[in-house]
């Protein structure tokens, strides 16, 4: 049973992922990108970790793509503004082909491990209690950190998005 | 209480950012008034850094608020000399841009506040001790970066250099992340000491996805400092930018990036630094030639400094690889060939900036015709820079050079030392263009040089005599970036990180 | 004691450089200074720096102990240290006083041909430098410290040599030695890091290097030598990286008076006496550079037969003497090499500054063949003309003529019979092309008389003299015994020479006369066609005929015809063709390689990113074949 | 098959893979920047998944940090997107080549 909902979401996440890059409206490639990012967050309860699939839906798939598609819709792309592009495909194969023995041996190397039971493990792992005995016990530094780095992108977009009132000059 | 002093500068830097942030929405707060806040920002976590430094011929190792820390910050003496390091470069870079800032009127204070924020993630950068950790702090300081460059967004150039950095850059983050992925799945742990205690522990099984690991996050590293074969986004990038923080980015940011990956490869990483070795002669000899063919051709005086700092990356790569049959000494070479490079690009780039800042009059190389003739200490200041990048004697670059190729011959990288030697002399061509076109051929017209005025002039000067004294010997040296205590401090770290 | 005295050898003219600098900004940028500030300091340098070298000749003298003054502690490197340190042995000392007396002279000339040109504190500080950097490399204690000196020649001579910039082809004859040079430089660099490697655990002095080289296998020692070769032909300016010689001549007559007598050009023959320990050891090495100095001597007096230009004419001469050092130094005759770059030194200086004060009272002319009739005009300068012309052709008993005898002499006593018939060749071209000279401008008939000349100032003739004088002189340091002399030069540089020459006294003196006679018949020759030559008529050879003599025409036919065309061969077909095209090829290759990488640099994101991704692919491959 | 570890792996680096391809041939900027998210989700799940096969929960935390540098990415990538699009009036990132090598100067 759970072999055939791995599969179904991999099937999902790799046909999204695939989608995303052959759509040429960006609109579409968006909406692709969701798919896999939720099966994704699928995979990531399968897993075990329940508080993730939850950031993963909410966060991910909820705010940044929403905010991404919003993008897309407030610049009001027209179909003939969209760049052509005859040579995508045979990029992909020359470029998937280059690919081959990165992903052989990253594989290879896994490919050693012990086979182990990944069956979903008992209420407390992946909950959001031990999440966050984790989250503030070891790893309060980078989560701290990561406020300067929200700070500075905060302050990066606003440079960026700010109407600029020496345009003319 | 101890512990708060251990990251003062830390905290000094990161809260000038925010402030600098906060106070950005009044208006009367105008540019010079911004970066005097800086300086004054910096200043103080100078101060309290040199607190951190001076501590006697001691060499210390510690983890500040290591309950709560988790040993993800540390503090010794390694990470006190680099950040020494990089607020002197940053302090640097805004006595030198002041007057580009004050002349180009796209930059507001956000401007300010995003270098300290970079200038945070690279002092957070070489304090890490923890994989992820690191990612972060080196995130801050690139996505403060890829604003800085392309801040004054209505000029094409600079947010193109923006756009490729920004891409280019977060797909060279994404194998950072993989590789720490891959550490972790071979030994377990993400921090930095404990790596390398468990690789000795872990199946030889699980040596491989350690190795990978290890490749993944030299890719990435290769990346950020321009070698082969991810050099090509550099000359772009930095071209792109505006001068004073392209100065920062070829100066400051490396330095820093060098502080992280030598610890991280002199203390773990070991084995892959053996398992590279012999690879990364192809990756040095092609960086350099790359460079060196690229440099040549230039016309534009910025991107030849550009495209020669992707020989200097050649270069800190040879005394790299001699780590492994060195240790302390190939670690203290890169060093010394850090503040080295950091002197003369800054006074080098930070000219350039000055002299070019109010109008784009002087670009090319032929921009410079006789220039000797109607700014002759510029000029002279110009030379200085020049000879030390090329490395002629008595000057500091020299030095650097001599220690990086008799390190290299010691460790037994003949061929590289012969190559880096090759590519010095390829070098020649290019720096003393400048100084023959600026001596040897008749002026062209000059309109509008700006006068030797304000602080960046006198600022580059002492960079300039700087320069000098560090190449006249090694009694002034001593005190300047200290050869035995760099070694020492390569020595503690390596020690430190295992004991603590 | 008062070793630290041997720094100052160097630090005087430095110091007086820099203080000349520093005016020379003062005065372009605030008040003009008078020049005769600036000669006070420039002046002065030389000679104290000559006073001192004299006064460690004594000490020397008196107890013949090598001196050695170490400043400071330059380099550190894991506890190996390179001190910034001084050496005094018989060869620096004897190498400074010469270049301290024959340099100063050259000041005081220069002081006089310069004064009207704007630079001239300028020039005073570029020429100081030199100076220093000369001397630097001289009393250097370890390779290292000579290489500093080594660079600062570079740079000043590519300074000087440019200094009248204004020109666009001065410009390049500065970027050709500076080019030249830096191939030489490259040598020396690989040569120094192989000994280092090799030789230097105990020390990089010279006298740690001696004993290191004991235990280094031959094969090695052949390399470095001929890396240091290749040094020292880059800045003596042998085959094949002479191109830059002539053209350096494009810089004011008393640099090249200053880069051809006793400075620059001398460096690789000190280089390899310096090197003598190691040179002593392969001695094949040795024969090959004195085959390279045989062949430059013979070259370099062809084409110099064929030149106008009378400064080109003293520039090829230069190398040609040259040629003769090397066979000597190369042959283990230190003593003779290092005595005839002392007899050059001065009837070089004088020459150069004959001919400077030529060009200055022609206003500028520079070609022999518009010249003509100059001995009643400048009698005082005809007058030391001819003594060193004498000098140079090797009439006894003027100065060039013992210390090419014992080089001759040594390439005879050592059995290498091919080198030494090349050497007299060369003496007969050598008396020939200067005769010639001297005929031409100023026995010369038939000249433009009404043409005014410009006034010769007490500055450049004064040194004249005292040349001449040297030039008279110099050579009697080394007469040898069989004419009843003491060789003290010899004697003097006893250390280096390391091997014995067995020739009979009957045939030295053959030989002494067959020199003799080969100095004649070029004379001879040069008085035959030139003297009173006729200066209406065109410089070419076509309307020179002496066929009164049977002689002249098998010389012509046999030796003038053919040699010219070989010397036009040599000179535009291979000397611009070949060895230019040569440097420029390589230098070009590498801007066409850059271009090539620039196409690379397409400033496309895709292109990179995919770039990026072959990289990772190679490196994938790699982990793939070396991880099991 | 979900009981192998081997199986996450090789599903993160086909997601990896496909992240890299749309990089480098799509020159649409918002799919490039699709991609990147791609890619940074890839590596998310190969530490959910050996957070998984350590029974450790600090992956997971590490994944959640990823999560958040991506958000910070975000917010950035799609300002300068803004920016491009203003200035250009272009998504193809082909025709950013302002800063091509070229004979003539540009600094």
């Amino acid at each position: 049973m759970v072999d055939i909902i791995f599969l179904g979401l991999a099937i999902f996440a790799i046909g999204g992922g695939f989608g995303m890059i052959l759509f040429s409206q960006p609109m579409h490639s968006a909406i692709s990108l969701i798919v896999t990012l939720i099966s994704l967050g699928g995979i990531f309860a399968l897993l075990s970790a329940p508080f993730l699939f939850m950031v993963q839906i909410i966060l991910y798939a909820g705010a940044i793509i929403t905010l991404l598609l919003f993008i897309i819709m407030f610049l009001n792309i027209r179909d003939d503004e969209l760049p052509d592009e005859p040579n995508k495909n045979i990029t992909i194969i020359i470029g998937a082909i280059l690919l081959i023995p990165f992903n052989i041996l990253i594989l290879k190397a896994f490919n050693t491990f012990p086979e182990k039971s990944m069956n979903i493990l008992g209420k407390d792992f992946g909950s959001i209690h031990s999440f966050g005995m984790e989250l503030f016990n070891k790893w309060l530094v980078p989560f701290e950190l990561i406020s300067m780095l929200l700070l500075a992108s905060l302050v990066g977009a606003v440079v960026y998005a700010r109407k600029d009132k020496n345009r003319d000059g | 209480m101890i512990d708060f002093i251990y990251v003062l500068p830390l905290f000094f830097v990161g809260l000038g950012a925010i402030s600098l942030m906060i106070v950005s929405t009044f208006k009367s707060v105008t540019i010079r008034k911004g970066s005097i806040t800086t300086l004054v920002f910096l200043s103080m976590a100078f101060i309290s850094n040199l607190y951190n430094l001076n501590t006697g011929d001691e060499v210390y190792s510690h983890y500040p608020f290591i309950d709560i820390f988790n040993k993800m910050i540390i503090v010794d003496t390694y990470a006190s000399y680099f950040s020494t390091i990089l607020i002197l470069g940053a302090i640097l870079t805004i006595l030198i841009g002041i007057h580009y800032f004050e002349k180009h009127k796209e930059f507001t204070v956000e401007f300010f506040s995003l270098f300290l924020f970079s200038v945070f993630g690279m002092m957070l950068l070489v304090h890490a001790n923890e994989l992820i950790s690191a990612f972060v702090a080196l995130e801050i300081a690139s996505i403060s970066l890829y604003v800085m460059i392309g801040f004054e967004k209505v000029i094409s150039k600079r947010i193109e250099a923006s756009y490729r950095y920004l891409v280019l850059g977060s797909l060279a983050g994404v194998f950072f992340l993989l590789g720490t992925s891959f550490v972790y799945g071979a030994t377990g742990t993400t921090t930095i000491g404990t790596i390398g205690d468990m690789s000795l522990n872990t199946f030889a099984t699980n040596m491989n996805l350690l190795i990978i690991g290890g490749t993944m996050i030299l890719i990435t590293f290769l990346f950020k400092i321009a070698a082969f074969p991810f050099q090509n986004w550099a000359i772009d990038v930095y071209s792109g930018a505006p001068l004073p923080v392209t100065a920062y980015m070829a100066a400051t940011f490396k330095a820093a990036i060098f502080g992280f990956v030598l610890r991280l490869f002199i203390v773990d990483f070991d084995l892959i630094r053996d398992f590279w070795d012999d690879a990364l002669v192809y990756v040095i000899i092609l960086t350099l030639a790359y460079g060196s063919f690229l440099a040549i051709i230039q016309k534009s005086l910025k991107r030849m400094l550009v495209a020669s700092s992707i020989v200097h990356t050649g270069y800190l790569l040879i005394a790299f690889t001699s780590i492994s049959a060195l240790g302390e000494s190939g670690a203290s070479s890169i060093i010394f060939y850090l503040v080295a490079y950091f002197l003369s690009a800054v006074g080098a780039f930070g000219l350039i900036a000055y002299i070019s800042s109010d109008d784009h009059l002087r670009i090319t190389y032929d921009d410079f015709r006789g220039f000797a003739k109607i700014r002759p200490y510029m000029a002279a200041m110009l030379s200085i820079f020049m000879l030390s990048l090329a490395g002629i004697p008595s000057t500091i670059g020299f030095i650097g050079k001599f220690y990086i190729f008799t390190g290299a011959i010691e460790a037994g990288n003949t061929i590289l030392a012969v190559v880096g030697i090759i590519a010095t002399f390829i070098s020649v061509y290019y720096y003393f263009k400048l100084i023959a076109i600026m001596y040897f051929y008749r002026s062209a017209e000059m309109t509008n040089v700006p006068p030797l005025k304000g602080v960046a002039p006198v600022v580059i000067a002492f960079i300039a005599l700087a320069i000098i004294w560090g190449g006249v010997g090694n009694t002034l040296v001593a005190y300047f970036p200290g050869v035995d205590l760099l070694i020492d401090m390569a020595k503690l770290s390596y020690e430190s990180l295992f004991v603590g | 004691m008062d070793n630290f005295l041997l720094a100052w050898i160097v630090l005087v003219p430095l110091l007086s450089s820099l203080i000349l600098g520093t005016m020379y900004l003062y005065s372009i940028k605030v008040t003009k200074i008078p020049n005769i500030v600036f000669s006070m300091f420039a002046l002065t340098a030389p000679f104290i720096s000559f006073v001192l070298g004299v006064s460690f000749f004594f000490r020397l003298l008196e107890n013949s102990d090598v001196i050695i003054y170490r400043a400071y502690k330059w380099l550190s490197v894991d506890g190996y240290d390179i001190d910034m340190g001084f050496m005094a042995d018989q060869l620096s000392i004897f190498m400074v006083l010469f270049i301290t007396f024959v340099g100063g002279l050259i000041h005081i000339y220069a002081s006089g041909y310069m004064k009207d040109d704007d630079g001239y504190g300028k020039f005073f500080f570029y020429f100081n430098l030199f100076l220093a950097s000369m001397l630097l490399l001289v009393l250097a204690n370890s390779p290292i410290i000579m290489f500093i000196g080594w660079e600062g020649v570079g740079v000043c001579s590519y300074l000087l040599i440019s200094y009248y910039y204004q020109d666009s082809e001065n410009v390049k004859a500065g970027n050709k030695a500076f080019i030249a040079n830096r191939v030489g430089d490259l040598g020396f660099i690989i040569a120094m890091i192989t000994m280092f490697y090799y030789a230097g655990s105990n020390g990089f002095d010279y006298i740690n290097l001696e004993l290191g080289m004991a235990n280094v296998p031959v094969e090695v020692l052949s390399f470095i030598g001929l890396a240091l070769l290749i040094g020292a032909i880059g800045k003596s300016a042998q085959i094949p990286l002479f191109v830059w010689l002539p053209d350096a001549m494009a810089g004011p007559t008393p640099v090249s008076a200053l880069i051809h007598a006793a400075t620059m050009v001398t460096a690789g023959v000190y280089m390899v006496a310096r090197f003598h320990f190691l040179y002593d050891m392969i001695p094949n090495v040795g024969l090959f550079i004195a085959y390279i100095g045989a062949f430059s001597a013979l070259f370099a007096a062809i084409i110099a037969t064929k030149q106008t230009d009378i400064k080109k004419i003293l520039a090829y001469s230069t190398m040609s003497q040259l040629g003769y050092m090397f066979i000597a130094v190369g042959l283990g005759g230190y003593s003779a090499g290092i005595f005839h770059v002392f007899t050059h030194a001065f009837f070089k200086a004088l020459l150069f500054m004959g001919a400077g004060a030529v060009i200055v009272a022609l206003h500028h002319e520079q070609n022999i063949f518009k010249m003509g009739g100059m001995r009643r005009k400048t009698p005082l300068v005809y007058f030391t003309m001819l003594i060193a012309t004498l000098a140079i052709a090797g009439i006894p008993p003027f100065a060039g003529f013992f210390s090419k005898d014992e080089i001759l002499l040594t390439a005879f006593g050592s059995g290498e019979y091919f080198i030494w018939i090349i050497g007299v060749i060369t003496a007969v071209l050598t008396a020939y092309y200067m005769f010639r000279l001297l005929f031409v401008v100023f026995h010369g008939s038939n000249y433009k008389e009404n043409r005014e000349l410009h006034s010769l100032s007490k500055n450049m003739t004064m040194p004249l003299v005292i040349l001449a004088i040297g030039s008279i002189l110099a050579g009697f340091i080394g007469v040898p015994l069989l004419l009843g002399g003491q060789n003290y030069i010899g004697i003097w540089l006893e250390i280096l020479n390391s091997k014995a020459l067995h020739v009979e006294h009957s045939i030295e003196l053959y030989l002494m006369g067959l020199n003799i006679l080969a100095a004649v018949i070029g004379l001879l020759i040069a008085y035959k066609k030139f003297f009173n030559y006729d200066m209406s008529k065109v410089p070419e050879y076509t309307g020179l005929i002496w066929n009164k003599f049977y002689i002249d025409e098998i010389y012509d036919r046999i030796f003038v015809d053919k040699l010219k065309k070989l010397s036009i061969f040599i000179s535009y077909k291979l000397d611009i063709n070949f060895i230019d095209k040569i440097v420029m090829g390589i230098s070009n290759g590498f801007i066409r390689s850059g271009n090539v990488v620039a196409r690379l640099q397409s400033a496309n994101t895709r292109m990179y990113a995919f770039s990026m991704l072959m990289g990772i692919s190679v490196i994938s491959t790699y982990l793939i074949i070396v991880m099991r | 098959m979900a009981d192998l570890l081997l199986s996450y792996i090789a599903l993160a680096m086909i997601l990896f893979s496909i992240g890299f391809l749309g990089i480098i041939s799509r020159k649409n900027i918002f799919i490039v920047y699709m991609s990147i998210e791609l890619m940074l989700n890839a590596v998310n799940l190969i530490f959910v998944a050996l957070g998984r096969y350590n029974e450790s929960m600090e992956p997971q935390v590490m994944a959640m940090i990823i999560i958040a540098i991506a958000a910070a990415e975000a917010a950035v990538f799609l300002s300068l997107i803004v920016v491009l699009y203003r200035n250009k009036k272009s998504l193809n990132s082909d025709i950013f080549n302002v800063l091509k090598q070229k004979d003539t100067a540009n600094g």
